[in-house]
């Protein structure tokens, strides 16, 4: 038609209707997000945590590794130790900094990894449906028989010299994926009923198309508010298995090892105890309320939260 | 000898076994418990950090544990014990006098004569019968020759041609084919007239069963019973009662409850403060020891220096460490004071360098045969060395020859804070010396070959652990001598030595402890030389109880706190 | 109704069945329960080994010991550990001890979330409302062992200072040989003492997000038409709430508390370590995983897995009773 | 009905003569009912759509009618094989489309297209318009990316919408825009024939003039021929050359659209038609209205012979026992019974309402 005809058509007259000139949904859900004090607190402070731990080093007088001969456990304050040091003279401040990389590198590979198996998993099982649903399904069914934090433990208990930050990540991403592919099953099992998934049906748009340019973004609020819940229990879940000595295992420090080393010095050298446990509690903490604010601000009529 | 970690077991026939001393004699009395100012009765509670044992017959492998022997220390009694100061002497309540030994015509004739007095607390004497049992029973592994695969050991008892009684069973003549230096470590006796078949099978049987530690241990032959009654293997309970029948000294306390509270120092402290349990024997920590100093003098706490050493152990079949300029740079580079000041050190000032694989320091048989060459660290030395084997510092800072960096992993057991930091130190002092250490904490260490990253599996570079070590000397053999083929013994670093195999056979049949100490100092020397291992420092022992209990004594060898619990009472 | 519970029941056999194939693949894989004796010295013979291989039945096909294990399990039997005794006999024992932790924790931690919810949900964005979330919050960004370190360092000690006596312990289950010696009261006294704080540091966690489940369901359910129609037709406010709003709101918690059996058993086991409980966790930890003794862990994973498979099952069915439109579905 | 199709009288009518762009036969959707038991067998099926003819001829409007759930969405979606066909045949210029798998189909939905009811669910929110509008370009490959833009400017154009706005999303806009969008999409590929679900169903009315006209007028400026999808006879009328009536599946009546309403011949459509609202209250007030009883029944289960039956004013008030039989028995073929054009009544006979 109008290729060929382009020049006779002429062009139908613009209608005159009443025009809503609003917010694109993103926006919409960034203001309310925005509204949202508590969130918006707890986001200024991760990003100020973030900011200290990873430009802190470059600019603090100790590396997290060198040790003070001249300053065995001393306490905060003193021989030029803000928050103190260990036994072998390492400076606690330096050490936590270290700590919040790692760790925040776990939960971000974590989130990478999990997050890819999950949507693939859950756009697959909730797009195809039928036996590839049951299959996939049932298979994550079986799995949540297992409490994850007993099959982290394992997994990680049997692959020692895998227990770097990298390897710790990986564990638990292994496990931690299931939730959000029903997440995203569902999601999807709605969203595939659409008209618009139906249009681009018509248009003869592949799959995979359909997939990641109708499904995945129309889900992404859901997805990215279990992306923060992820984050945080990923920290959670590190300093677990540091605790009962399944943590990073290599030359490298981790929060979750920080707070467990520290749990045992509560009353001696009570530095050790409350300062990185204050720090894995404030990064828990706001990065549950940034991702309950999401979540809320995506979804303003269900006001759920956990 | 054997390996320490977490939850140790420890082969009895070693705990018990030490060279005859040649200090011996002189200790003072231990334990002044008993006298005025105790009540007769009352318990004490023992929080156990070790796990439960599966098992109470000691010799199989489910009854070898660190919870078995300490435990049953003073339930079956052996002819020796081994004091707190080292020496091995008489227990004057089994035996008569002191055993005699003469060795004609290559063959050694051991001589018991046992307490007349000395039953069982069913009422059966104790005579040469169950010495002859004992042996009997583990004489061979070998199920062909009537032997019982299941043993843990049959070292000694394999080189005993007869065991005889006479003078009414109450003399008994021991007769090795071939002297055995260790002769003391055995004889830690069975009770024949219970559980003697005949049939060797029968036997191997009743071996294989043990005792499961919820039946208790049928029958016992010192001051305390430990039987059914008084085990609860699900909330890990081990009761100690007295022994009724005991014809020596018998114990003040109605019941010692040994109960497992896991190895959390904070659960301990918190336990012991609450006084949940009265008497804790964990492996010190700062922390811990720290806590616990602190809160004299309701709690009375003592450390002490044991027969446990940590060392390196270098795999020399890895490409560099074979190297053995690069073990002594290694070595020169080294700071082992600091890390003896920045770990063991820091809880008790006694705590210094080791320079002995034979002796520890408070032995008196220690030397420091290391030549004084590596006291102090000397990374200028280091540096000559490393230059002149062809090595040259890169960009970063570490040396490297053929594009090969000096990196090494260094591994070790896991959830050990002492030797984690001692890594940690490990890895800043050998920086400036241009090697650079990683850290690798290994749950796995000593796993067998089927774990390739393990001891056994020979996939590491360098280890950290600790020898729980002895005076005497046949068991270091199997860590120091030439590996033959695929058998290692316990040669981790994997480096011979003929010079040092030749001495082995003239340690292992000295009898005399000024020749042990003499050859075992020169052995020493050897190592040193070698460098394939590294001696760091004496692990110390912690003991802390309630301070209203008395004539609770630390004994730092093996024989663990309860080896003299008949003098344990409360303050009156 | 029946057929539905029917077929649940079917399909939770089957998802059972299925996830003792996965356990068992897991484990039976990686853990060697023979490693441990490698480590002695003198090293046993290798006929030891070769003895202990075919008593743990470690020299059959994976199918066979497989397929031995199951029927072993459906009889009871969950094999022996690698010191030869019946893992049957513990585990119930150590089942006992958690269960007495984790039902007495879920009971508080479902009455304080219904209670705090319900409370929270009526007085929204008032000054309480604000204090139980953050706390909430607080709880849920805490890890269990650094909070249960709290508790026995501040709470146990101080409370045991102040009033001169040992009330609340710090270890064990009970005081060591108590059931030796004591039954009864003081048994039962020394008991729930021993029960105070791991239970106080399980149910807060779980409390927690419980809570914050309950306050949503409450506000989703107040806010609804039949509420508003209730209130409407002149009901009390009071009853109104109890009757209609609390009843409906408890159906989406029933669920959560159901589902969220997997994880108060892994803040269990970690409870149990803090407190050094001789339950189920420690079971696993110490000997399971500890001791690489197969069979413990593999009996610990089939029990466990068993128990949420019941405990969705029976999530399934009382949302069915509660929601009639499930039923249909 | 093909065999008895008589060429319409009407000049109004377009592409009479010619050979059908569409040729629907026979064609079938039923969805399967799972039973209650462990097993969940397949206990019987919903017959969405049972076995309808149809053709639509170049450059003509055909109206399909009917109450909602009586099948008339699904045949469209059967047609394009959105929801494959359970029986039956779909010709497009002579080749066959059912059974066709998706990347077999691909070539042929630029011919097909479809325009949706729901102007609001029908465009994905997170894509702009130029995306929107773009897609099927970018799918099918037509157009090179850099010509993407004038492209689909052109398209909103001629649907009447300012191209400046390519950049906005669905929501910034009004719902009869949003139906414009919809048609930019389903015209971008230069389709030759377009189904249109309910195009203005869910407009306001004033706006669905605007939608109705652009449709007619882009018709006949770009030849094409539309299956219009509608429940408002009124719509249908204005717009449509021939209509169908559907109930529960199947067509009961059929012909030029004059004809239909001037002379319904199936109680069905006389009773659909007598639902008009007429806008002289004179004469609203003195027609005769039909009021139909009872409700829809069930299409897993519907009545034997006649479908209408159980709804039928002349079944139950005009007609003896003996033709009662026949309807109980019988299904009425869609044959002419003298009125012109097929209807699927045994008594079928026109009527006027007026």
């Amino acid at each position: 038609m109008a290729t060929t005809t382009a020049g006779q058509v002429t062009t139908a007259p613009v209608e005159r209707e009443f025009t809503v000139k609003s917010r694109s949904q993103t926006q919409q859900a960034l203001r309310r997000f925005l509204h949202n004090k508590l969130a918006v607190g707890a986001l200024i402070l991760y990003v100020a945590i973030l900011l200290v731990a990873f430009v802190g080093p470059l600019v603090y007088g100790f590396t997290y590794e060198e040790q003070d001969s001249a300053a065995l456990s001393a306490g905060p304050g003193t021989l030029g130790h803000p928050f103190g040091t260990d036994e072998i003279g390492q400076d606690l401040l330096a050490r936590m900094m270290r700590g919040i990389q790692r760790s925040t590198y776990i939960s971000v590979l974590f989130v990478l990894i999990a997050g890819t198996l999950g949507i693939t998993v859950g756009a697959l099982a909730g797009y195809f449906g039928k036996w590839v649903d049951n299959v996939l399904m049932r298979f994550v069914d079986v799995v949540l028989t297992i409490p994850i934090l007993i099959a982290i433990i394992v997994i990680a208990a049997n692959f020692p010299g895998a227990r770097s930050a990298l390897g710790i990540a990986l564990f638990i991403a292994l496990l931690g994926w299931m939730d959000l592919s029903r997440i995203v099953r569902s999601t999807f099992l709605s969203l595939r009923e659409r008209e618009y998934v139906e249009a681009a049906h018509a248009l003869g748009a592949s799959n995979r198309r359909i997939i990641l340019k109708h499904l995945i973004p129309n889900s992404l609020g859901q997805i990215i508010v279990w992306c923060t819940l992820g984050a945080a229990a990923a920290v959670i879940t590190e300093a677990a298995l540091s605790y009962l000595g399944y943590g990073v295992s290599g030359s490298d420090t981790s929060l979750g090892s920080l707070v467990s080393i520290g749990a045992q010095a509560a009353e001696t050298r009570p530095w050790l105890f409350y300062f990185p446990g204050m720090a894995l509690l404030l990064i828990v903490l706001s990065i549950n309320l940034i991702g309950d604010g999401i979540r809320d601000a995506f979804d303003p009529s269900a006001n759920r939260t956990r | 000898m054997k390996l320490w970690r977490k939850s140790a077991l420890i082969a009895p026939a070693v705990i018990i076994a030490m060279t005859a001393a040649a200090c011996g004699g002189d200790a003072s009395e231990p334990g002044t418990g008993g006298g005025e100012g105790t009540q007769q009765g009352g318990q004490i509670v023992y929080g156990f950090e070790t796990a439960m044992p599966e098992n109470l017959f000691p010799s199989i492998a489910a009854g070898n544990s660190v919870a078995t022997a300490y435990a049953e220390i003073r339930v079956l009694l052996s002819p020796f014990r081994t004091y707190p100061d080292f020496t091995i002497r008489p227990d004057t309540d089994l035996v008569v006098g002191e055993p005699t030994t003469e060795t004609t015509n290559g063959k050694q004739v051991v001589t018991y004569k046992v307490n007349p007095a000395a039953v069982w607390s069913d009422g059966d004497p104790i005579d040469a019968k169950d010495f002859e049992f004992t042996w009997r029973l583990q004489k061979s592994s070998d199920p062909k020759t009537g032997g019982c695969p299941d043993l843990i050991s049959t070292t000694g008892y394999d080189q005993i041609e007869s065991v005889e009684g006479s003078d009414n069973d109450k003399t008994v003549t021991v007769t090795y084919a071939q002297p055995f230096s260790d002769w003391k470590s055995l004889f830690n006796l069975y009770p024949q007239h219970i559980m003697d078949k005949t049939d060797p099978k029968a036997n191997c049987a009743a071996v294989v069963k043990g005792w499961p530690t919820a039946e208790g241990i049928p029958v016992a032959s010192g001051p305390f019973l430990l039987d059914k009654a008084g085990i609860d293997v699900n909330k890990e309970i081990l009761t100690l009662t007295r022994n009724e029948k005991f014809w020596g000294e018998k114990p003040k306390l109605d019941r010692i409850i040994l109960q497992g509270i896991g190895n959390d120092p904070a659960t301990t402290v918190s336990a012991l403060r609450n006084n949940e349990v009265q008497l804790i024997y964990p492996q010190p920590q700062l922390d811990l020891v720290k806590n616990i100093k602190a809160l004299e003098p309701t709690i009375t706490s003592k450390t002490n220096f044991g027969l446990t050493f940590e060392h390196l152990d270098f795999n020399t079949k890895d490409e560099q460490l074979a190297l053995k300029p690069v073990r002594q740079a290694i070595t020169y580079a080294l700071d082992r004071a600091d890390i003896v000041a920045k770990t063991v050190g820091q809880f008790d000032n006694r705590a210094q360098v080791l320079n002995n694989r034979y002796f520890v320091n408070n032995q008196p048989e220690y030397e420091d045969t290391s030549g004084g060459l590596y006291n102090k660290p000397d990374v200028a030395k280091s540096d000559e060395l490393l230059t002149g084997a062809g090595y040259a510092k890169g960009a970063d800072g570490i040396y490297a020859k053929d594009g090969k960096r000096l990196s090494f992993e260094l591994m070790t057991t896991q959830a050990n804070p002492l030797r984690s930091n001692t890594i940690d130190v490990i890895v800043q002092q050998l920086k400036p010396a241009g090697i650079e250490i990683k850290k690798f904490l290994n749950p796995d260490i000593f796993a067998g070959k089927e774990k390739p990253r393990s001891l056994e599996g020979g996939q590491f570079q360098i280890a950290l652990f600790a020898w729980v070590s002895a005076p005497y000397v046949s068991g270091n053999q199997s860590i120091y001598q030439s590996p033959k083929g695929d058998n290692l013994g316990q040669n981790y670093s994997r480096f011979g030595n003929p010079e040092v195999d030749k001495l082995f056979p003239q340690i292992n049949a000295a009898t005399d402890q000024e020749q042990v100490k003499a050859l075992g100092n020169q052995v020493d020397k050897l190592l040193w030389e070698d460098l394939a291992t590294i001696p760091l420092y004496q692990k110390p022992t912690f003991i802390a109880y309630n301070s209203n209990y008395t004539g609770i004594e630390e004994n730092a060898t093996n024989a663990g706190p309860l080896w003299d619990a008949t003098k344990w009472a409360r303050k009156a | 109704m029946l057929l539905y519970t029917v077929r649940r029941i079917f399909a939770s056999i089957l998802v059972l069945l299925a996830s003792s194939v996965l356990v068992f693949v897991l484990v039976a894989q990686t853990v060697d329960p023979l490693a441990q004796f490698r480590t002695r010295q003198p090293p046993p013979p290798e006929e030891f080994f070769e003895q202990q291989r075919q008593a743990l039945g470690l020299d059959k096909p994976i199918l066979v010991r497989y397929w031995d294990w199951l029927t072993g399990i459906v009889q009871g039997d969950f094999g022996n550990n690698i010191a030869g005794n019946p893992v049957s006999d513990t585990i119930w024992v150590r089942l006992g001890v958690t269960a007495r932790m984790v039902v007495l924790a879920m009971i508080i931690a479902v009455v304080l979330a219904v209670v705090v919810g319900v409370v929270t949900a009526v007085r929204k964005n008032k000054p309480s409302d604000y204090i139980a979330t953050i706390i909430s919050y607080i709880l849920i960004a805490l890890p269990v062992f650094w909070f249960a370190v709290l508790l026995k360092v501040f709470v146990a000690i101080k409370v045991n200072e102040w009033v001169g006596q040992t009330i609340l312990y710090t270890a064990s289950e009970e005081s060591p040989g108590i059931s030796v010696y004591e039954s009864g009261w003081p048994l039962l006294k020394d008991r729930l003492q021993h029960l105070v704080l791991p239970t106080i540091a399980l149910a807060l966690i779980s409390y927690a997000a419980w809570s914050r489940f309950q306050r949503a369901s409450m506000l989703d359910v107040m806010s609804s038409e039949y509420m508003r129609f209730a209130r409407a037709k002149g009901l009390p406010y009071r009853k109104v709430l109890l009757k209609h709003g609390l009843r409906n709101a408890l159906i989406p918690t029933t669920t959560v508390v159901a589902l969220g059996l997997g994880a108060i058993f892994g803040g269990a086991v970690i409870t149990e370590q803090v407190f050094n409980w001789n339950g189920m966790g420690s079971y696993l930890i110490q000997q399971g995983l500890g001791q690489s003794d197969l069979n413990v862990v593999l009996a610990w994973l089939i029990v466990s897995s068993f128990f949420i498979v019941l405990f969705n099952l029976i999530a399934d069915l009382l949302y069915a009773v509660l929601d009639p439109r499930i039923r249909l579905s | 009905m093909t065999s008895t199709e008589t060429p319409a009288p009407e000049a109004r009518r377009r592409g009479a003569g010619a050979e059908p762009v569409l040729v629907v036969r026979g064609l079938e959707k039923y969805f399967p009912i799972k039973g209650g038991g462990l097993l969940r067998r397949t206990v019987g099926h919903i017959k969405a759509v049972d076995g309808i003819d149809l053709d639509l001829f170049p450059g003509e409007t055909l109206g399909l009618v009917g109450e909602s759930g009586c099948g008339k969405s699904t045949t469209g979606r059967a047609i394009l094989n959105l929801q494959p066909a359970t029986a039956g045949s779909v010709k497009y210029n002579g080749r066959e489309l059912t059974g066709l798998n998706r990347s077999q189909m691909r070539p042929l939905r630029r011919e097909i297209q479809i325009v949706f009811q729901d102007p609001y669910a029908s465009l994905n929110p997170r894509l702009p318009v130029l995306d929107i509008v773009g897609e099927p370009l970018i799918i099918h490959k037509v157009v090179p990316k850099a010509q993407l833009r004038d492209r689909v400017n052109e398209l909103l154009k001629i649907v009447g919408l300012n191209p400046e706005h390519n950049n906005r999303y669905p929501h910034e806009f009004s719902g009869g825009q949003r139906q414009r969008i919809g048609i930019a999409r389903a015209l971008a590929l230069e389709p030759k024939v377009l189904i249109l679900d309910e195009p203005v169903s869910a407009l306001d009315v004033s706006i669905q003039a605007g939608v109705v006209n652009l449709l007619e007028d882009l018709r006949d400026r770009l030849g094409l021929s539309y299956l219009f999808i509608a429940h408002d006879l009124s719509v249908v009328r204005h717009t449509s050359d021939r209509v169908a009536v559907m109930y529960l599946g199947k067509i009961v009546e059929i012909a030029d659209t004059d004809d239909l309403f001037d002379r319904p011949a199936h109680p069905y459509t006389q009773a659909l038609l007598s639902a008009i609202p007429i806008p002289d209250p004179q004469r609203e007030r003195a027609r005769r209205r039909i009021l139909l009883t009872g409700d829809v029944p069930s299409p897993a289960n519907p009545p034997s012979g006649c479908r209408f039956r159980t709804r039928c004013f002349k079944f139950a008030n005009q007609l003896d026992d003996d033709q009662r039989e026949k309807c109980v028995n019988s299904d009425p073929p869609l044959i002419d019974r003298g009125n012109g054009h097929p209807s699927a009544c045994h008594y079928a006979e026109a009527m006027t309402l007026l």
